[in-house]
């Protein structure tokens, strides 16, 4: 049970490095927006999965804090994206526009 | 009932606020006469706690049924609320004096909040209970969180007022969580070294083990460093002179002689009893940096009065200067010296509302406080000009008033500790003051034609309403009152009050 | 040298949070001063977890992170300003950093009177805190100690705090709240600058949060009712259920929420949490108990004496609840939309 | 280092109070002083919490030990049919362990004043950007020099 927890962890941090490296690397608005929206959702669902096998060995009250851990996990996916979307929906009103190959405005 | 007076003294006005709240939505006439029955009931219950205190020594009143637990050395577990010679006094000029402004109130609210008068007698009540709070808790964290509750529902009443009340009432609101911070942590720091917040166990615990210790001294300059800026001290009076000036009258006739005057009884009450007077005895050096502050504190309270024309900008500098008397009188560490600045936290509390009064019946008739516009203020509104000399009287220290005594105390204390600049600037204090009183005896009474004579024409003879008038007389007429009993509140409370320790 | 009593994570927390909290101050524009602020209080709650302050450290995250973030931002949308880069006045911010840095090295210079850092035998350990830590289940069979010592024995704090928010709505009610109908304060009507966009009502944002509402309220009301056992109480419980309303207020708007929670049930619950509180204690008292002494209702609650505090912290909590949410909800309202209940955030 | 390692957080609160402080007093921007101001006061609750911390100690709920091993204590292995009712009850009364030791729980008691600090900051946080927007109405800036020059005029 303990590797599946430290290899899910470990795999949630990579996706986190991707997210902030992507934050400061991507050119514009958009771009930058949906990398923070995919380490946002991705990285924490994962790191949180690993804290579930992480606690399903101790105690014989653990499947309920498995569970509650599962609930957060569904807070998660249903709010991060939406929050992402309203990101990127008041930026497009807000006239970012997105960046073009040939040197497009920065 | 009667053993639970202690507690119906802070618990009436809030319960009396939380129910105004409630009923203004309903009835907003009724919230006036509950919050009025409220303070009664508190003034009530602390003129008979004042009485029983000589009679039973110090009542405590345990919260929640927790009291001194054997098996751990006798720490006081949970809150400890009491009344003893120190707070008893003051507790009843608080409550008197928020009586009487309450009933003084009620024509410059009509008049000056038309629309927004639904919540203002529910922070009213707060403010009092908050500052009660502060005079009868037992425990130090508590007094923090009395001194938010006074402060938040000072910020609001500030707000109240015209255009400049907004940004002065935000000024206030950044010096005074300032002060309440800077409190808190002189908390902690004296927490970290004593392990309790009780006062009593702390009066224990700190004279034996913790006079040497520089966390509890760095405690000690931090509770009373933000008690100074609470009380609008000399380095961090800049709030208070816009604050009361551009206030409406009645939250400047309430928070002008309170909120002040309570900050003053916290640093007494840190001084006396948590932190015994021969700590201070034993570090001089704040000792003169204290009194020397003071001085300062005085002279610019009076030379800046000197300059303004704006009855109510004059009075805010007197408060200035009066609170330079009351921490220098504190800091002397002596016993005239003590006892000059506890009976002048209540003899002060008094002119300071009787002045806010008698300006606010004069803004509430004639529209504006300007000196220079009074003239025929004698024969205007007599009964407020005259109720003005008496407290000018006062302020100055004409013997049958309570000013004159209590600065007596203070010059001989000041005397018995050879801070000769102290003496001073209290003499200079007064003759400033004398000079302010005979201009405007000369603006009210000679720049206008006298109407007696059949020659020149009779000035109306407009007096504020009643219901404010007689407070403002009461008031008035209590100064004098309080100078001739000034012998008994000294022997048998103020005395005994000081530390039993304390030499001449 | 002993096993060294610091945690090494802690260090590295506690040097991130000085860099968040500098960087909040000295950012120029507001908006993202206010977001680094509440990344400042997020990972505040972090540290106060690892030192064990769990019931802090969810208030701090509830109170502290998430509502006085949305107060902030709020106020900045409303007014509409970000900070203008002014000519900085060098003199007075330099004697300001002489005053601070004046005050810091008098603090400093009582370092080494401190007890180091987690201790368990340094005088705040040692002197009343053990008594609370033997006692609380004796005395109120709640296994959360930190709820009997809030609610039982400093009872009277939680009462005076929940007048403390008490008074803020109040407080904040008469100062913006402004009926243009009858008021005389002669106050400018300045609308604020139209937002550059107009507020959006995306249907995706609507469903998300309408899915999410009911299941924050109800984990609110566990929070409030399972105070005595995990970490949680009247406090977190109020928040979260203020919080809940104030979702649907940004996702939907003001008018839609102001149906249901008109100004005047706002207002008047704010009260009556207060009142249950203060009646709760009130009712002890003519038991003949001391006042907040909640073994004086035991003739009314089931159980033996000590169930006695029990129910009487639930009732407290409840009280506190009540009065915690419904004035965050007024608070929110107020500061959103300047004082005149129409449109806003 | 030997000296400011264990004392290392009361540092990072001195630290955090005068960069509070400092912009309390110094930031021209009235909603910067508020989140100075909200600063000052996480440096407080922090400085009270990190006094009430004790090394690897749990937080301070009593943890209840599972009946089943209370019960095996109760009764010695001979059998296995159920403890007689009043057994079963005293079991389950002493589910708790009787007082739980001081120093494997943190200091409730400071964590209880953090409560009610970190409320009273809200509550004034709030206050404070009421009047801040107030003023804001007024003189359409938030500059405390704008505001100056605005008022004297």
């Amino acid at each position: 049970m303990e590797y599946i927890a430290y290899i899910l962890i470990v795999v949630g941090l990579v996706f986190f490095l991707g997210t902030s490296i992507g934050l400061l690397r991507f050119p514009d608005f958009y771009t930058r927006m949906h990398a923070a929206g995919k380490g946002d959702t991705l990285s924490t669902v994962l790191i949180l999965a690993g804290c579930i096998f992480a606690v399903a060995s101790q105690g014989e009250m653990s499947w309920l804090i498995g569970l509650k851990i599962l609930l957060i996990i569904n807070f998660v996916f249903i709010g991060s994206p939406t929050a992402t979307h309203a990101m990127m929906d008041a930026g497009e009103r807000a006239g970012a526009k997105p960046w073009k190959k040939k040197g497009g405005d920065k | 009932m009667t053993e639970h007076l202690p507690i119906l003294i802070v618990l009436a006005p809030l319960l009396g606020a939380v129910f105004a709240a409630l009923t203004s939505w309903f009835w907003p006439r009724v919230s006036f006469p509950i919050v009025l029955a409220g303070l009664a009931i508190s003034c009530i219950s602390s003129l008979l706690l004042v009485f029983e205190v000589p009679a039973s020594g110090v009542i405590h009143y345990q919260l929640g049924g927790w009291g001194k637990q054997k098996e751990y050395a006798d720490m006081v577990v949970g809150i400890q609320i009491s009344v003893d010679y120190l707070n008893g006094l003051i507790l009843a000029a608080v409550t008197t004096i928020a009586l009487l402004t309450a009933i003084y109130s009620r024509p410059t609210v009509e008049r000056e909040l038309e629309g927004q008068q639904r919540y203002f007698y529910a922070l009213f009540s707060l403010l009092v209970a908050g500052l009660l709070g502060i005079t009868i808790t037992g425990d130090i964290f508590n007094l923090y969180v009395f001194m938010e509750i006074a402060a938040l529902s000072s910020y609001a009443l500030l707000a109240y007022g015209k255009k400049r009340a907004t940004m002065a009432s935000f000024n206030y609101l950044i010096m005074g969580t300032m002060g309440a911070c800077l409190y808190l942590l002189g908390v902690g720091f004296v927490f970290v070294k004593a392990g309790t917040l009780n006062i009593e166990n702390l009066s224990q615990i700190i004279p034996d083990s913790l006079f040497s210790s520089q966390a509890a001294f760095v405690g000690f300059v931090l509770i009373i460093v933000g008690a100074w800026s609470k009380m609008a001290f000399f380095p961090m009076h800049g709030w208070l002179t816009n604050a009361y000036t551009y206030a409406p009258t009645a939250s400047g006739a309430l928070l002008a002689p309170l909120a002040t005057k309570v900050s003053v009884y916290a640093m007494l009450r840190i001084m006396i009893t948590v932190y015994s007077i021969d700590y201070i005895i034993q570090s001089p050096n704040i000792q003169t940096i204290a009194i020397l502050l003071s001085t300062i504190a005085i002279l610019v309270g009076s030379f800046y009065s000197l300059t303004q024309t704006n009855l109510r900008k004059i009075a805010c500098f007197f408060i200035v200067s009066e609170i330079g008397y009351m921490v220098g009188g504190a800091w002397l560490a002596n016993a005239p010296g003590l006892k000059g600045a506890i009976y002048h936290v209540v003899a002060d509390a008094a002119m300071t509302s009787a002045i806010f009064m008698v300006i606010g019946c004069i803004i509430y008739r004639l529209g504006q406080a300007d000196l220079k516009k009074l003239d025929g203020l004698y024969y205007r509104m007599p009964v407020t000009f005259i109720a003005l000399v008496i407290t000018m009287a006062a302020l100055i220290g004409v013997p049958p008033t309570c000013g004159f005594f209590s600065k007596f105390y203070l010059i001989q204390g000041a005397a018995q500790a050879g801070t000769w600049h102290f003496v001073i600037a209290l003499l200079i204090s007064s003759l400033i003051k004398a000079i302010i009183l005979f201009r405007i005896i000369e603006i009210a009474y000679n720049k206008v034609p006298n109407p007696a004579k059949d020659g020149n024409e009779t000035i109306p003879r407009e007096e504020a309403p009643l219901t404010m008038l007689i407070p403002t007389a009461l008031v008035a007429l209590g100064l004098i009152a309080l100078g001739l009993a000034t012998d008994t509140l000294v022997t048998d409370f103020i005395a005994k009050a000081l530390p039993a320790g304390l030499t001449s | 040298m002993a096993e060294l009593p610091i945690w090494q994570y802690d260090t590295l927390f506690l040097i991130t949070v000085v860099l968040f909290g500098v960087t909040a101050l000295t950012m120029q524009n507001l908006m993202s001063a206010a977001i680094v602020f509440g990344a400042y209080s997020f990972l505040m709650c972090l540290i106060w977890t690892a030192m064990g302050a769990v019931d802090v450290a969810f208030t701090e995250a509830a109170v502290g992170a998430g509502v006085s973030t949305v107060f902030i931002v709020a106020t900045i949308y409303n007014t509409g300003a970000s900070a203008k880069p002014r000519k900085p006045r060098v003199g007075f911010k330099l004697f300001a950093g002489a005053v601070a840095v004046a005050t810091g090295a008098f603090l400093l210079s009582a370092l080494p009177d401190f007890p180091a850092w987690g201790d368990p035998q340094s005088p705040v350990n040692s002197t009343v805190a053990p008594y609370y830590i033997e006692n609380t289940i004796r005395d109120a069979h709640v296994p959360n100690i930190v709820t009997t010592v809030l609610a039982d024995y400093r009872g009277f704090d939680t009462l005076l705090e929940t007048a403390v928010v008490f008074i803020a709505c109040i407080a904040i009610y008469s100062i913006l709240r402004v009926d243009s109908a009858k008021s005389t304060v002669d106050e400018p009507d300045i609308i604020a600058a139209p937002p550059a966009y107009d507020p959006t009502d995306s249907l995706i944002i609507r469903q998300a949060s309408r899915i999410m509402v009911p299941f924050m309220q109800i984990f609110a009301l566990y929070v409030i009712a399972h105070g005595h056992y995990s970490p949680g109480g009247g406090f977190q419980g109020g928040v979260i259920l203020g919080a809940s309303v104030i979702l649907l207020c940004i996702s939907f708007d003001l008018k839609f929420v102001l149906r249901q929670w008109t100004e005047k049930k706002i207002m008047l619950l704010t009260a009556l949490g207060v009142l249950i509180y203060a009646a709760v204690g009130v009712a002890c008292m003519f038991m003949g108990g001391d006042y907040l002494n909640y073994n004086a209702l035991d003739p009314v609650l089931p159980g033996d004496m000590a169930y006695a505090r029990y129910y009487g912290i639930l009732l407290v909590e409840i009280g506190v609840g009540v009065t915690v949410m419904f004035s965050m909800i007024g608070i929110y309202i107020i500061l959103a939309s300047n004082g005149r209940f129409k449109r806003g955030l | 280092m030997e000296e400011i390692v264990p004392k290392f957080n009361y540092i990072v609160v001195v630290i955090l109070m005068m960069t509070g402080l400092w912009s309390m007093l110094a930031q021209s921007n009235l909603i910067k002083k508020c989140i100075g101001m909200a600063i000052f006061q996480t440096g407080i609750i922090l400085f009270f919490i990190s006094i009430g911390a004790k090394n690897n100690a749990s937080i301070p709920i009593v943890a209840k030990e599972p009946l089943g091993q209370v019960l095996g204590q109760a009764h010695a292995p001979e059998g296995s049919q159920p403890p007689a009712k009043p057994e079963l009850a005293a079991a389950k009364a002493k589910v708790y362990p009787d007082p739980p030791d001081v120093n494997k729980l943190t200091n409730p008691l400071t964590q209880i004043l953090m409560l009610t600090a970190i409320v009273v900051g809200v509550a004034t946080l709030g206050v404070g950007l009421a009047l801040a927007q107030k003023v804001y109405q007024q003189h359409n800036s938030f500059d405390e020099d704008e505001i100056l020059e605005n008022q004297t005029k």
